[in-house]
């Protein structure tokens, strides 16, 4: 059963070639039905795969599959193989999953689009790419789909080509995430030095034993990979594409721009997770990045009035939760965290489409209100996924969260924690800000024409995934570690073997010299101390409820409360340009680097050419001096042809 | 004996040459040409080269010089355009400066057929430069050279055609 | 024997050509097309029956050629040459098609780009340093008349350029051909050129190796185009007719690196090893400089020209990585530029065939008119960027691999080439293929007609080949390349240090210290 | 017996003449005229040595020097004809196309 792996990525990628090829021929149905039957043909097929896994025999917990080999290059051979093991498992369920849920919503949302083949065909390529990425054996393969998810990712936030901010938005994804990827490649090429292989079983079993506990190689490795991450996952510095990338169709932002490419980057540093144990300072940095960006995004999107921009900064903040929970070390937690994050997030985006399609693709906030009960469904899946975001018993998200916060607690320090619960308070705000203006209080949209609910494939899709986010806390709830499903499901990938790195780190720095310290970080095993647990959840809980409170007093209660308060204050004001980064950036990096261009495009016909011509002209001025005898009378030929024959006569006798 | 054919003919041809390059009229030039051929001629018989002594008489002063008399006559010039001493840039040092290079060319190859020694040649064989002796010579050792000026005087009169023909559309 | 007659065919087609009436510019088109094609084919016959395992020349042929200074006609080919050559059968013949709708003078177009083939294919083959500079020269007149005849309209300014610019740095080539003839005169007593007997004996200090190097260098630099002799470049491919523009990038600029691999390396290794930071900060410099002045292009195939000299960076980073992923990787980012570069001048053409100018300002919005076009434009673009998964992006890898064991820095300095390339090649096809049309007359444009769909089909065939199992063509390398590297490596020239094309050993190394330092403290 | 020398002094003699005339004429067909000159001067010479060594080989040569002077002629003055066709003189001086 586990022989069909090989077939998860290859349907979506021939059905994107055969809507590409053949979409205007086929028609809209027949393409609906190809699109939508190879991301569910991948699910079914993950489930087999995952079936076959379960009964591998007891004590194997990776299984590859080597196609082919792809790069020969004397010892530099990278294989095309797939990698099955418990994380990759995870991952292609949740993105063939939730990838054929959002195809389907897909399907209602862009019916009336004359390319829709296009559409599809892109979508499919993504989930192709999508599960390559997390299917790879290796990191170059893995790079294929990081960078092949990112290239469908630009396709389809220009999906409206002919809007100029689609194209920019688009272009500055592709760019933004390159630079994401000049560092992956240049920490995949570290890694090749380092363990002359770019396997995953070859390099992080290798790791412990030729790395030594925060050498300088082991943390350039974590954070070039770490600043890739950062460039696809949307992480402070990089993130500035993913608002920008909601020019896109809405079952876009839904799929890779909430679900599952942007979480690449969490992907990417969990599967990792065996160097960037060997590394504390990047572990900080990825912990501080992480939580940073939570509550810098988090701010960002209070003061967002489109719809989709507020879920892109949430998005961008509930990433980075799942970073920080990367940096302290809690693994699980992130996936958990990821998990609960695709259901719902998927939720709230194809919801926001709902509305969207439904108010002839309005996104402004401001021009809702009380629309509840126009779209009943949505209301209600909307409510599930919000309540879930913001973290509130017992749906996931507040199990996912609460573990990802008692981590930080517990594994981390005081400031991570503080971080945390401020992103958990103004979660809990903006998402019912956005509830309440969009579906409570007083209409502001012009009353002529009366918003719909869209049609049922639009709405089972939210449904399921309300339901997801409703139960998906399930997985695992923290204090009963027996309970903790996923936690024991992804053991075998997470398990970092301390002894093996402390004694060869202890060895190699006795060797050089060093003072040998007493690897406390490693050594230190997380208490499960069940009190504090419970006590923490009550805390966040009371900061949730906190939000929301305060959201329904700004905006139900006394809606002119928001410009009585905040009106004419510098904050508002740059938290609602986004803290002028943008510009910036455009600024201080993009106009220098084009006028720059230009001047030494100048420069270039000027000096460089200039060279190549200047010495032509000095042969030129030569030339002009012998032009003179170049008369042109037969007459002077004959009497130079004189003088040289009386020369050489002279000469010779 | 021969110095006394030698000398008048030998003084006759030079100054026949300058009358071919001071004769202020084309015509007067040729006849002049004519002249020196003829007086040429007398010189390859007093080498007892007698086969080209005829040769140039009949190529030289007959065919050669008939076609620039043609030529000169189609041209219609009566009178060389330019007279010789002045060109038209007036230039009178580059001119000066050509007729002494012409003196020291000539006083050059004077002074080096002077010094060198030859001493007498070796005694004429019977039949030396009869039509028999140098066709002998042109027909087995110069067979090739002669066949390919065949093909060169081909190649001039096919030359010539294409130059001279008016073209007529 | 073959090879001289798959060498020699385009050129005896050109002579046949002469004798078909120019009025039958139909039959004169086919039969240039036919003969081009059945040569692509014959050449296809070489890949076929030649032997991935060994790095010895094949299908060699040597006779005397000028007996009297022991110049000898002597072809053959190897990994690192067949692959060129097969692209060059391959390009010929595609530009014949791309040129299909040339209107002046037919028949000598087609006499030129069949000459132009041979001359491109014995540079190729060339054993023999005279052959070879014979064959280097003789190249240079059929691309000349093409550019000067059929080009632009500055045209005899670019073709004198490119001429002029060539041939300068062609001649201290040969008078460095000529210093190393008699330098081995002097060694082994025997006249000759033949360059396998050259590379044996050739023996001369590392002074003297610097200064032949630079003769040479000076030759290819010139022709690759490296910072800063690349200026010819931009001005002749805008300039060319577009099937001029596809042989100049996808052949006429690989003899330059196909020079350095088959000369300056195993001639000179000593010297090639000094001249690593030179070369690589060359390369880095005119990577970041080609992708930077290319952003901020008017004119599209300016912009393809300058990304040109970018893309030729990777490669001459590659060569003097000096390590078998390097050399590897530029001999198939030569493949690679051809490929990419070749459809994507082809390509500015289509549009330039119908639009009569190719500044980008003049176009946007032609995904709506020329869908087809459109989805061709982005695989090759994308192609271009060096998207995993296409081809730019093994070649590109594989070089930066090489460079990082020798250099960090280097490598990190051309990987910054990879951001800019998204840059300038996105914006541009953002300006020229979305957002509104800028002009009315772009809503008249058709899209791709058969012989265009003919044309760019095998070339995306290809990218994708190349970027999903470049294995065939890898193994064509293979035993060349690691011959060359053991002349080259630069194990040889650094007593002491360990090389970097085995990082493994190197680790093991380490280890071994550390256990025997421990134990011996044990003691 | 008239010595060698008397005979290379001739040609010499005339050679320069022609070339004298070469130079300062700026009539075409006195010039070929003077090239003429310069030919036979050659062929003196050619002929003294022939008979200096007594043998033929020399007058081959003459021969062959009059067969190009044929040729030369007849081309020669078929180009002052066209010569003289494009523009109605003959004078060289009126003729630089040479010059680039």
């Amino acid at each position: 059963m586990l022989q069909l792996a090989w077939l998860i990525p290859l349907i979506p990628i021939l059905g994107s070639i055969v809507c590409g090829l053949y979409g205007l021929k086929l028609g809209k149905d027949k393409v609906a039905k190809i699109a939508c039957g190879g991301p569910i043909l991948s699910f079914l097929l993950t489930l087999i795969v995952l079936l076959g896994f379960l009964l591998l025999p007891e004590g194997v917990h990776v299984w590859e599959q080597v196609l082919f080999n792809w790069i020969p290059v004397a010892d530099f051979v990278v294989q095309w193989g797939y990698q099955i093991d418990p994380l990759s498992l995870v991952m292609m369920l949740v993105v063939s999953g939730v990838g054929s849920v959002i195809h389907v919503y897909a399907v209602g949302y862009m019916y009336e689009e004359y390319s829709f083949y296009r559409f599809f065909c892109y979508f499919n390529l993504f989930l192709g790419a999508m599960l390559i990425l997390v299917m790879g054996n290796n990191f170059l393969l893995m790079f294929i789909g990081w960078e092949g998810v990112g290239c469908c990712s630009y396709f389809l936030i220009g999906y409206y080509y002919d809007k100029k901010s689609a194209c920019d938005a688009g272009t500055k994804a592709f760019v933004v995430n390159r630079v994401g990827d000049f560092a992956f490649i240049l920490g995949v090429l570290f890694i090749f030095n380092q363990f002359g292989s770019i396997d995953y079983t070859t390099v992080f079993s290798a790791a412990p034993t030729t790395l030594v506990y925060g050498s300088e190689t082991a943390t350039l490795i974590c954070i070039f990979l770490f600043i890739g991450a950062t460039g696809k996952s949307a992480q402070i510095p990089l993130y500035t594409w993913l608002p920008d990338a909601m020019e896109g169709p809405t079952p876009v932002s839904a799929l890779i721009h909430a679900a599952t490419m942007v979480t690449a980057g969490v992907y990417m540093v969990a599967r990792c997770n065996v160097l960037f144990a060997l590394s504390p300072l990047s572990m900080n940095i990825v912990a501080f990045v992480g939580g940073g960006t939570a509550v810098f995004a988090a701010t960002i999107g209070m003061a967002q009035n489109d719809i989709k921009r507020v879920l892109a900064y949430s998005t961008v903040s509930q990433i980075g939760y799942m970073f920080l929970a990367c940096g302290v070390g809690a693994y699980t937690a992130a996936i958990f965290h990821l998990i609960t994050h695709a259901f719902f997030k998927a939720c709230l985006f194809l919801g926001s489409g709902s509305v969207i399609h439904g108010m002839h693709h309005e996104q402004d906030m401001r021009k809702y209100g009380g629309l509840k009960d126009h779209f009943p469904i949505t209301h209600i899946t909307f409510l599930v996924s919000t309540l879930a975001i913001a973290g509130i018993f017992p749906l996931s998200g507040f199990f996912s969260k609460d573990e990802i916060l008692f981590h930080a607690l517990m594994d981390g320090n005081i400031i991570l924690w503080g971080m945390g619960a401020t992103g958990a308070f103004l979660t809990a705000f903006y998402m019912f800000r956005l509830v309440f203006m969009t579906f409570y209080g007083e209409a502001k949209y012009d009353l002529s024409f009366h918003p719909h609910e869209p049609s049922k494939i639009m709405t089972t899709p939210l449904v399921i995934l309300a339901g997801l986010a409703f139960f998906g806390g399930l997985l695992g709830i923290p204090i009963i570690h027996g309970w903790h499903v996923l936690h024991d499901w992804l053991e075998p990938v997470f398990h970092v073997d301390s002894q093996t790195i402390i004694d060869y780190s202890t060895q190699h720095m006795i060797a050089a010299g060093h003072h040998v310290p007493t690897f406390e970080a490693l050594t230190h095993e997380p208490s499960h101390n069940v009190p504090l647990e419970i006590s923490l959840m009550g805390v966040s809980l009371l900061i949730a409820i906190g939000g929301i409170t305060a959201a329904y007093f700004f905006y139900i209660k006394f809606p002119k409360l928001p410009d009585t308060v905040m009106g004419g204050q510098w904050g508002l004001e740059l938290v609602k340009n986004k803290y002028e980064v943008d510009e910036h950036i455009d600024e201080y990096i993009v106009q220098p680097t084009v006028e720059g261009s230009f001047y030494l495009w100048k420069g270039d016909a000027k000096v460089v050419d200039g060279a190549v011509n200047g010495a032509a002209a000095v042969i030129n001025w030569f030339s002009k001096l012998a032009r003179p005898y170049q008369s042109g009378f037969v007459r002077n030929y004959a009497l130079f042809m004189v003088v040289g024959f009386l020369a050489i006569l002279i000469m010779v006798y | 004996m021969e110095l006394f054919f030698f000398i008048p003919i030998a003084l006759l041809s030079v100054l026949l040459a300058l009358g071919v390059v001071f004769n202020s009229s084309p015509i007067g030039s040729a006849v002049s040409l004519i002249g020196m051929m003829l007086c040429l001629a007398g010189v390859f018989v007093l080498q007892s080269a007698h086969f080209l002594a005829i040769l140039q008489v009949l190529i030289y002063a007959g065919a050669i010089m008939v076609l620039f008399m043609f030529v000169i006559m189609l041209l219609n010039l009566k009178t060389a355009e330019d007279s010789v001493w002045k060109s038209r840039e007036h230039n009178t040092l580059l001119s000066v400066l050509t007729g002494f290079l012409v003196l020291g060319l000539a006083y050059k190859m004077v002074e080096i057929a002077m010094d060198s020694n030859f001493g007498p040649g070796m005694p004429v064989k019977d039949g030396f430069g009869t039509t028999e002796a140098v066709g002998t010579v042109l027909f087995t050792d110069y067979v090739l050279p002669f066949e390919v000026a065949s093909i060169l005087l081909l190649v001039a009169m096919i030359g010539a055609l294409v130059l001279a023909k008016t073209k007529i559309d | 024997m073959f090879l001289t007659f798959v060498t020699f065919l385009p050129l005896l087609g050109a002579f046949a050509l002469a004798f078909i009436p120019k009025e039958n510019e139909g039959t004169i088109k086919q039969a240039a097309l036919g003969v081009a094609l059945v040569d692509f084919v014959l050449s296809l016959g070489l890949w076929m029956g030649f032997d991935n395992s060994t790095h010895a020349m094949q299908f060699e042929f040597s006779t005397s050629w000028i007996g009297a200074w022991g110049v000898n006609y002597h072809v053959g080919i190897d990994g690192i040459s067949l692959l060129l050559y097969v692209m060059t059968t391959f390009l010929t013949a595609f530009s014949i098609l791309v040129s299909w709708n040339v209107k002046k003078h037919v028949k000598e177009y087609m006499m030129a780009m069949l000459a132009l083939g041979t001359g491109m294919l014995g540079v190729f083959i060339a054993l023999d340093l005279f052959l070879f500079y014979v064959f280097w020269e003789f190249q240079l007149v059929p691309m000349y008349i093409i550019i000067g005849v059929w080009g632009g309209p500055r045209r005899i300014y670019a073709a004198v350029k490119f001429f002029l610019y060539t041939a300068v740095g062609s001649l201290l080539m040969l008078v460095a051909i000529i210093w190393i003839y008699f330098v081995v005169e002097d060694a082994t007593g025997v006249f000759t050129t033949d360059l396998i007997f050259i590379t044996k004996h050739l023996d001369v200090d590392l002074g003297t190796q610097k200064w032949l190097w630079m003769a040479f260098f000076l030759a290819f630099a010139i022709k690759v185009p490296m910072f800063p002799f690349h200026t010819w470049l931009p001005d002749a491919h805008v300039e060319a007719p577009t099937a001029g523009s596809v042989i100049l990038a996808g052949v006429l600029l690989k003899m330059g690196t196909y020079g350095f691999l088959r000369f300056n390396l195993p001639l000179f290794p000593h010297a090639s090893y000094e001249f690593i930071p030179f070369i690589a900060t060359l390369s880095v410099i005119g990577i970041v400089y080609g992708a930077l002045v290319a952003m901020v292009q008017e004119d599209l195939k300016k912009l393809v020209a300058y990304s040109s000299v970018s893309h030729l960076g990777f490669v001459m980073l590659g060569i003097f990585a000096l390590n078998e992923y390097g050399l590897q990787g530029a001999l198939l980012q030569n493949l690679n530029h051809g490929i990419s570069t070749g459809a994507l001048f082809f390509l500015v053409g289509v549009i330039y065939d119908r639009r009569h100018t190719r500044l980008i300002k003049e176009f946007g919005g032609v995904t709506n008119y020329m869908p087809k076009f459109a989805i061709c434009f982005m695989i090759v673009t994308l192609s271009s960027i060096g998207l995993p998964g296409m081809n730019g992006f093994i070649g590109e890898f594989l070089i930066l691999l090489g460079m990082f064991q020798v250099n960090k820095m280097y490598a990190a300095g051309a990987a910054l080439g990879v951001i800019l390339a998204a840059c300038y090649m996105l914006w541009m096809f953002q300006r020229v293929m979305f957002m509104q049309s800028n002009n009315p007359e772009n809503e008249k444009l058709t899209d791709l007609d058969l012989r265009e769909k003919i044309l760019i089909a095998p070339m995306i065939v290809l990218i994708f080949w190349i970027g999903l199992y470049p294995k065939p063509f890898l193994k064509t390398f293979d035993a060349s390349v690691s011959h060359l590297v053991t002349i080259v490596s630069p194990d040889n020239f650094r007593p002491g240090k360990i090389g970097g094309s085995h990082a493994s050993t190197k680790i093991d190394k380490a280890l071994k210290k550390i256990e025997k330092q421990t134990h011996k403290k044990s003691h | 017996m008239v010595e060698l020398e008397y005979y290379l002094i001739l040609s010499g003699i005339l050679f320069s003449i022609g070339v004298l005339g070469v130079l300062v004429r700026r009539n075409a067909i006195v010039v070929f005229m003077c090239v003429e000159i310069m030919l036979n001067a050659v062929n003196i010479s050619l002929i003294a040595f022939d008979r200096y060594n007594n043998q033929h080989d020399g007058q081959v040569f003459s021969f062959m020097v009059m067969c190009v002077a044929a040729a030369e002629v007849s081309v020669g003055l078929a180009i002052v004809i066209s010569m003289y066709r494009n523009k109605p003189t003959i004078n060289l001086d009126e003729f630089n196309l040479m010059k680039w």
